[in-house]
């Protein structure tokens, strides 16, 4: 392995994050980041053509070496590494809600889940899964949240565009359908919020 | 996701109550999509009458009556049951189903449910591979001065208050519904008179929770046959009867 | 590589913790230690052999992979460029309650933020941020915080007052009730999550 290969699966190894690949390239001040794309390439290829347990995956904007997914069952039952909690149900759907509405206001998000959210949103904030973004310009400003590195990061994600898209969803909402009683031809608009 | 609802020991013996678990429900809405399934029945098409019932009997039934949020989801699926019975005054090009606005959320919340399912299984997927366990100690360079400024406080700070109300709320309200009592009144005026007027059950000055209270009390009343709910003629007022009185008509 | 050396290497590379030789062999019903020990040794060869930037190391009675020494000076000084080091939301939110609050209890900064604070407490002290500035006259005298000297000092303050005059965020930060130290212990509620 040439040097610069060596230094970026040392800090790749050390850090225990995404990095991403300017990350990479600043670690030699004579290494460009194309130089660094390809070093991690390199790697890549290295890691497989000897059979590591170990890859390079992309995630989250960055780079992250990670076992692979066949050895999930036989670690697990080993217990050797720190587990986190698993997240409630309310957890996910806030989650959801704050990923596909960010910036949003905890109004909002209450409104859509039709429960209160505070103790869910300080849970998620502590997790480092969302985070306050901007505050609205409504009345009393209320805080906006949105989802974090880690956010993409726990969820295997490099953007967010990976989620999925509305109309990808089997029940397509996105905007809301208006109901029609009976006739369809009239252009009846969505009903006022009450 | 499955709903279980299991009723564990009694918390305090000799009380008659049971402590239900209710983790499978995270909401008003939740519950009430899954009367929905259950019955296979159709989103954009909601039997209110029916609905409204079961889910005010399953709230009852799981001691939810007294959290907040289902009961604000009661009081609005009681006021769309009667919404529905109004009558719509002949032409239907002008009507509005009253229940657009529920189905609408319905539809929004089940979205929801699906993309926290999607995230459910992307997370699932991401944590059968693992990052490296050991994380190296802080080198030893003198250590790296936390960076903070000013405005990054106060916006803790405001975090802070944004969190207060919550817990606070939880804690006082105290036992909002009360259909036992509700239960009682009823009974006592109807020893009284073979008939009373939906007026009459309220007492004087209800507030939002007396009249749910009643509400459902007179409900689960003419659901185990005790009473009778007339209304003599549209618009007329409801009158209550003893179940041994014959019905007006 | 063979199936165990695969394994082995997923675990080591997993682990929160030195893993033992006999932790390793458990990973395969079919494996004896002896057979982990010289899978060990073949991996070690191949870290070597392919001059990887990692290295297996022995320690506290386990095995490790570690980044080899010569990367360490690179590692530091890429860290100082990778972030500085910031305070989580926890951390500030809890410095916010002692900044406005002082002198007080860890009690009272748990009722308030309603999560634990054990830990961002210590984090926070350690940092030199807050001090323990006395002890309440309540049940058990539990310990009173304050801010430092280098709190103002990262804040550029002179002295407290500096500190914007917020009259409404100090009411704000009132607990719910008035709080007797007495009674915290018993009342300590957790807020329901929704």
């Amino acid at each position: 392995m040439n040097p610069l290969n060596q230094l970026i699966e040392a800090a790749l190894f050390s850090a225990a994050r995404p990095v991403t690949v300017e990350e990479l390239a600043a670690l030699d001040p004579d290494a460009s980041v194309a130089d660094a794309r390809s070093a991690l390439d390199q790697l890549r290829e290295t890691y497989d053509f000897n059979q590591h347990a170990v890859e390079i995956v992309e995630l989250a904007g960055g780079y992250q070496i990670l076992t692979r997914p066949q050895f999930a069952a036989a670690l697990e039952r080993a217990q050797l590494h720190i587990r986190t909690p698993k997240l409630t149900a309310a957890a996910l759907e806030t989650m959801a809600v704050i990923a596909y509405r960010q910036p949003v206001g905890r109004a909002e998000i209450e409104e859509i889940r039709g429960v209160s959210a505070g103790g869910v949103l300080r849970t998620l904030q502590e997790r480092g899964l969302i985070e306050v973004v901007g505050r609205s310009e409504g009345m009393g400003r209320p805080m906006l949240y949105g989802t974090t590195m880690h956010f993409l990061e726990m969820l295997g994600l490099t953007d967010l565009t990976d989620l999925p898209r509305a109309d990808e969803l089997t029940i397509a909402l996105q905007p809301p359908k208006p109901l029609e009683p009976e006739d369809d031809d009239a252009e009846a608009s969505v009903p006022a919020e009450s | 996701m499955t709903h279980t609802i299991q009723a564990t020991a009694p918390a305090v013996p000799g009380e008659g109550g049971f402590v239900v678990r209710l983790d499978g429900f995270s909401g008003p809405l939740d519950l009430l999509l899954h009367l929905l399934r259950e019955q296979q029945l159709e989103i954009a098409d909601i039997p209110i009458a029916a609905i409204a019932d079961q889910f005010l009997k399953t709230i009852d039934e799981l001691e939810l009556n007294e959290a907040a949020d289902y009961l604000e989801m009661a009081g609005r699926l009681l006021r769309l049951k009667v919404q529905m019975l109004l009558p719509r005054h002949g032409d239907e090009e002008g009507w509005e189903d009253p229940r657009a606005e529920l189905v609408r959320r319905l539809l929004e919340y089940q979205q929801v449910k699906e993309i926290s399912l999607w995230m459910e299984q992307g997370i699932e997927h991401r944590a059968a591979r693992l990052g490296r366990g050991y994380l190296p100690p802080a080198p030893e360079v003198p250590e790296l001065p936390l960076t903070f400024e000013l405005l990054e406080l106060l916006q803790a700070v405001e975090r802070v208050i944004g969190g207060i109300p919550t817990p606070v709320l939880h804690q006082v309200v105290p036992r909002p519904l009360n259909v036992e009592a509700a239960t009682a009144r009823i009974e006592a005026l109807l020893r009284e008179r073979p008939r009373i007027s939906w007026l009459d059950t309220l007492g004087p000055k209800p507030t939002l929770t007396d009249v749910l209270s009643t509400l459902l009390a007179l409900l689960e009343m003419a659901r185990r046959g005790v009473v009778w709910i007339v209304q003599p003629a549209p618009f007329a007022p409801i009158v209550i009867a003893r179940e041994s009185t014959e019905p007006i008509n």
